[in-house]
């Protein structure tokens, strides 16, 4: 199949893709101890719905979902509730309340997981609600609540559903594998997310470095005969997995500057998302565990590992032999994008694609870098996916002039790393910009809140003129009634 | 038609009013720190400078040369000019309060601005018709415009460069200028061939 | 167990600034070969003083500013400043002139802006244009290249580049080698009402593409600056936009008035073209910043030369064209913001 | 010179300048000064906390006076050095410091009603700038957070010294892009 064209700009990166692709995907023996984040990266928390000390079985609901942007957690471990406290974890704010269960060896499974029987009688609203119950939450890295995006795909009527298996992101496999390995149940998860959607169809997208995913979901595709569903082979371009530039290569529109892709017509999940989607239809499993990949120099086994949800990284990382040489990054996520973790006893969140333990041999680049002058060169404007001028950005963030950073799109830049990649200068570009964004972003909250008090202000001050003026017109009436009966006083109103 | 071409090429560029003949230098210097200010700016003068020498050849040539008054045209141009520009003030002032914030002071400066002095002035010197004088005025304005907003831009750039702290403000300011006037004697003797 | 922590992204390509600086030397290396075949070493000497006095220079600002000289004496920008001046001047030049060029665009061109990457002038032209406009004998006199018949050899240029070099009256021993520039005799030819084909038709002024002697090293600088795009240190835009500039007007002169307008291959070996196309031009401290705003950058470069070595006072009007661009690129860059994904251009 | 030319001379400047008075006053008063969309600008800037520690009623009559040059732009504690900052980019005016005499910048507040000791007066009520505090005669107020600018004045009428300024909770997180992957 022919490549397509694709977003501008861009760069083909070195993938790092063999060292963990080799084998199969590892089952994690259970752990002694799982730590749930409550906030699974979206920075929204879920509320505890359990206590202390109570039991709880494999998929029982520890923390229910209030705010559409948190999903629901369960208990990936049956056992005793030992802790509920904010610890360091996974995620970006770095800390995060977490649910602590310690197991027991019974493996008792809550009662409430029953394969799927009515799933043809749902209708997608009732599809959408079950997904959010079962706390089925993007699994490409971001962790948005699946049943939230398919909502706005819904309201906004998406036709498009785009299946995001490009994995763009050197070092991390996990998608691939789980295609290699279980292309059906993408496939089927394609199926049941379209119909929650109500798209017409659904493209299943896989960058062409990955020929043997490519052709399990071919295959897959074909047993299935299903006309909505097609596959689309894009070129390996990072960041070709970026949700807006991957549905701009597939759909070839354009997601607009500040708005969803439902408003493009697209609604776009990862296909590891779908496999999740079918287990939970096969099986009535909540989200409990995911495959992630566990790479790196620092590991001795790197390979593909699926892990209960909330599973100490520790314990991956054992299961993959444990450290070697001298790790001196955990980083969680691949090399461009990935946040480097204080410590390896957070646990698993649903956002986690990867643990790269790395070494000196593997980020020596970045290590040894000397950060000089912008020479305003321009290789960053040339690769940026986002079509910006991270030259100009830079020089406005550093003066901090927030109108010139909205005028240059700072809040159109995703995060990819490409402008730091390519920087002769070896300036931290990216993380300046992350920086300049969250100023950007208390400024506006700052600035909404001051016109909302300037408006509430102004209600305030007419509603006072009113009730003087209503006084007013009270005194004069009750002055004019009192007067009337006696004409004599007429003149005392001088 | 060739001749009011090369008039308005010597205006604006050859003898630029700013980078060659050093006229109208306050302004510059002062209102180049903010690109809107500088629009403004230019545009303000632009105005004053056509006006002023529509008006100024008219009193030369109807009123002071027929009454033998030639020694008064100081004092009367820069009368003339001085109501020009309270004109355009009382107009800034009314479509843009902002602007007449940014320019402050420099807004009736141009009341004593040389440039536009100059201006009268050298058309009389040269004995420019009308159409020259309009014409020569509208140039120089646009010369001292394209100037100032090129400069500002520069500026706007130096805010952000790390200029060391014995050059920050004035002095870079001035030496950029020097290095414009510098690229502008790139335009010297042009058209003289 | 517990890792420090660092910002993403966290590996990158590794390409430095001075990497980008030495290619850009590389790069020159034919040229400078052409030119001493051509014009004998007085470019020898000429870089050995502007490559000394741009180190001693920058050493001297940075240690004044109380910052580490070591890096950015390393990092070879102030020696591409050296080099591209060097190129530029005269080959017979007095050495305290080139020193004081070199001096001037350095600190300047540079460092009165803040040093690396905040000059809005391209330093060697700042020093060029500085030396131009004081010294226009100094600066407008050139040995006559090898390639023009005669019986000059080469080992006397050579000792004529050393004895200018410190100075020596040219007049007493080597009259006869030393003369202006092929576009500079074209003017002064063209300014007697010869016409151009009566001009060219001499022997001393044109070669097969261009002015005898720049003519080759143009072809070189050339080749230099293609290796450049090989290397994806210079894109396209710059270049392409210069010579485009340049060479539009020309062609369409010429076939006006053949009798005075310079073709365009004679306008494209000629002077500065390839040098200022391909490695003064895309300086990209003082270029502008996006493609579409190099586009009108060096179009407006190329089409300003052309119009001062048509109409102006200055033979060559490279340096003047690059500068007066040079104080147009923050006003270009303010026009030229690309369209951002997903917004309405 | 004889005197008919000075007369002519002074007649002629004369002339001019009483032209020119007239057509300038003429404009002058036909041509109405717009002031209202730069005390917006300003307004825009401020903090809205409503709070008068410029000793102005209010952000607005404050942004009115720096309009018309009355005040200067250092007297505005809440909003801190940024908002001196945006007033003095905006006006091209000079960078200076808050000046101290009308208060010093605090981190962000918002009020708290410790609603066991509050006796239910609503005297809190009224003075309130934007309505945040709710409640009514003997019934315990709170204050609606989010809606709360820190501005203190509600303290002085309390008479059991019953609000207290706690510091602002965080702004929200919006929905951050998913991140390529």
């Amino acid at each position: 199949m022919a490549a397509r064209p694709t977003f501008p700009a861009g760069l083909a990166l070195d993938a790092h893709k063999q060292q963990a692709c080799g084998t199969p995907i590892v089952e994690l023996p259970l752990p002694p101890q799982v730590v749930l984040a409550l906030d699974q990266g979206t920075g929204y928390s879920a509320e505890p719905v359990v206590t202390v000390g109570e039991a709880v079985a494999a998929g029982t609901l520890v923390a229910h979902a209030g705010h559409p942007y948190a999903s629901a957690v369960h208990a990936s471990l049956a056992g005793i509730v030992v802790a509920i406290e904010t610890r360091e974890a996974a995620v970006p704010s770095g800390r995060s309340v977490c649910i602590v269960i310690d197991g027991n060896a019974s493996n008792r499974i809550d009662d409430s997981v029953r394969p799927v029987a009515d799933l043809a009688a749902l209708s997608p609203d009732e599809l959408v609600q079950r997904l959010r119950d079962a706390g089925i939450a993007g699994l490409g890295g971001a962790g948005f609540p699946t049943a939230t995006k398919l909502a706005y795909a819904r309201n906004l009527g998406a036709h498009t559903l785009v299946l995001n298996g490009a994995e763009c992101e050197p070092w991390i496999c996990c998608d691939d594998a789980l295609m290699r390995s279980a292309a059906d149940d993408v496939v089927l998860g394609a199926l049941i997310l379209r119909r929650a959607a109500s798209a017409e169809r659904c493209v299943i997208a896989i960058e062409d470095d990955k020929p043997a995913a490519i052709a399990a979901v071919t295959s897959a595709i074909e047993r299935l005969r299903d006309e909505a569903l097609t596959l689309a082979v894009v070129p390996a371009v990072y960041p070709q997995g970026a949700e807006r530039q991957l549905i701009t290569a597939v759909v070839g529109v354009e997601v607009p500057a500040g708005g969803l892709p439902a408003d493009a017509g697209v609604v776009c999940q990862n296909v590891a998302t779908a496999a999740a989607v079918a287990h939970w239809a096969t099986r009535g499993e909540p989200m409990l565990s995911r495959v992630v990949t566990v790479t790196g120099s620092g590991v001795e086994h790197p390979g593909n590992v699926r892990a209960p949800i909330g599973a100490p990284l520790a314990a991956l990382i054992a299961a993959s032999g444990g450290y070697r040489d001298t790790p001196l990054r955990l980083i969680a996520g691949g090399s461009m994008t990935g946040r480097a973790l204080p410590s390896d006893e957070v646990g698993l969140t649903k956002s986690m694609n990867c643990i790269f333990v790395a070494t000196r041999d593997d980020i020596g680049s970045r290590l040894e870098a000397v950060e000089v002058p912008c020479i305003r060169c321009g290789d960053c404007a040339g690769v940026c996916p986002a079509g910006l001028l991270p030259q100009q950005l830079l020089r406005a963030a550093h003066a901090d002039a927030h109108d010139t950073l909205r005028q240059l799109g700072l809040s159109d830049c995703i995060d990819c790393g490409l402008c730091d990649y390519v920087c002769p200068s070896q300036i931290l570009l990216a993380d300046r910009f992350r920086d300049a964004r969250r100023r950007l972003q208390e400024a506006a909250a700052m600035a909404q809140k001051a016109a909302d008090a300037r408006e509430r202000h102004g209600l305030r001050k007419r509603r006072q003129q009113e009730a003087a003026t209503a006084e007013q017109q009270t005194f004069e009436s009750v002055r004019d009634r009192a007067r009337r009966p006696d004409d004599d006083s007429a003149g005392d109103s001088n | 038609m060739t001749e009011l071409l090369l008039l308005a090429l010597g205006a604006s560029l050859v003898n630029n009013f700013v980078l060659s003949n050093f006229l109208g230098l306050c302004p510059f210097i002062g209102v180049s720190r903010r690109f809107e200010a500088a629009v403004g700016m230019a545009l303000a003068t632009l105005f004053v400078l056509t006006l002023a020498s529509g008006l100024s050849f008219a009193l030369w040539q109807w009123v002071l040369v027929p009454l033998g008054l030639e020694y008064l045209r100081t004092l009367v141009f820069i009368l003339l000019i001085a109501g020009v520009v309270q004109f355009a003030e009382i107009m800034v002032r009314a479509t843009s309060p902002l602007l007449h914030q940014l320019l402050g002071i420099f807004l009736p400066l141009i009341t004593t601005n040389c440039a536009v002095l100059g201006v009268a002035l050298l058309n009389v010197d040269r004995q420019h018709g009308l159409l020259e004088s309009l014409v020569f005025g509208a140039s120089a304005g646009a010369g001292f415009g394209l100037a100032l907003l090129l400069f500002t831009a520069l500026r706007e750039r130096l805010d952000t460069a790390d200029v060391p702290r014995a050059f920050r403000g004035a002095p870079v300011a001035l030496v950029t200028a020097g290095l414009m006037a510098l690229a502008f004697m790139g335009f010297a003797g042009l058209g003289a061939r | 167990m517990r890792f420090d922590t660092s910002p993403a992204p966290h590996v990158i390509a590794g390409y430095t600034v001075p990497r980008v600086m030495f290619q850009v030397l590389f790069a020159l290396l034919p040229a400078g070969m052409a030119h001493v075949v051509l014009f004998g070493p007085g470019l020898l000497l000429q870089l050995a003083v502007a490559c000394v006095t741009a180190l001693l220079a920058e050493a001297a600002a940075l240690r004044w500013r109380g910052r580490d000289a070591a890096p950015a004496l390393k990092d070879g920008s102030v020696l591409v400043t050296a080099f591209l001046l060097a190129f530029s001047i005269p080959p017979l030049l007095p050495w305290w002139l080139g020193a004081l060029g070199t001096a001037l665009a350095v600190l300047l061109g540079k460092h009165v802006f803040g040093g690396l990457g905040q000059n809005p002038f391209n330093p060697a032209m700042v020093g060029y244009a500085i030396l131009l406009v004081s010294f226009p004998a100094e600066m407008t006199r050139w040995p006559v290249p090898m390639d023009v018949e005669g019986s000059r050899s080469w080992s006397e240029l050579a000792r004529m580049s050393v004895a200018s070099f410190y100075g020596a009256d040219l007049t007493t021993h080597w009259d006869g080698y030393t003369g202006a520039t092929a576009l500079d005799s074209i003017r002064s030819g063209l300014d007697l009402r010869y016409t151009l084909p009566e001009l060219l038709a001499r022997g001393d002024i044109a070669g097969t593409l261009g002015a005898r002697g720049f003519a080759w090293i143009n072809l070189a600088a050339l080749a230099g600056g293609l290796y450049l795009m090989l290397r994806r240190i210079v894109r396209w835009h710059i270049p392409v936009a210069v010579l485009g500039g340049l060479l539009v007007p020309s062609f369409i002169a010429h076939g006006l008035d053949s009798g005075n307008a310079l073709g365009p291959a004679m306008q494209a070996f000629s002077g500065a073209t390839m040098l200022t196309a391909f490695f003064i031009a895309t300086d990209p401290v003082s270029a502008a910043t996006s493609d579409r705003g190099r586009l009108w950058y060096g179009a407006g470069i190329g089409l300003l030369a052309w119009i001062i070595r048509t109409w102006g006072g200055y033979p060559d009007g490279f340096a003047f064209a690059v500068l007066l661009m040079n104080l147009a690129v923050p006003f270009i860059d303010r026009y030229t913001v690309p369209r951002i994904y997903g917004r309405q251009p | 010179m004889n005197a008919g030319a000075i007369l002519i001379a002074v007649l002629v400047a004369a002339t001019l300048a009483v032209t020119l008075g007239v057509a300038l006053g003429w404009a002058a008063a036909r041509i109405e000064p717009n002031a209202d969309s730069l005390v917006e600008r300003i307004d825009a800037l401020l903090p809205q906390t409503q709070c008068g520690q410029c000793r102005y009623p209010g952000c607005r009559p404050y942004a009115a006076a720096i309009a018309s040059s009355a005040a200067e732009i250092d007297r505005c504690p809440p909003g801190g050095e940024a908002t001196v900052r945006a007033l003095a980019e905006l006006l091209d005016r000079a960078l200076r410091p808050l000046d101290p005499e009308f208060g010093v910048p605090k981190p962000a507040q918002v009020a708290w009603i410790d609603e066991a000791r509050c006796i239910g007066c609503a005297r809190c009520l009224p003075a309130c700038p934007v309505d945040a505090i709710v409640g009514t005669s003997r019934q315990m107020h709170t204050v609606i957070t989010r809606q709360c600018t820190g501005c203190e004045l509600c303290l002085p009428p309390c008479p059991v010294d019953c609000i207290e300024l706690r510091p602002a909770p965080a702004v929200s997180r919006r929905y951050s892009q998913p991140r390529a992957a």
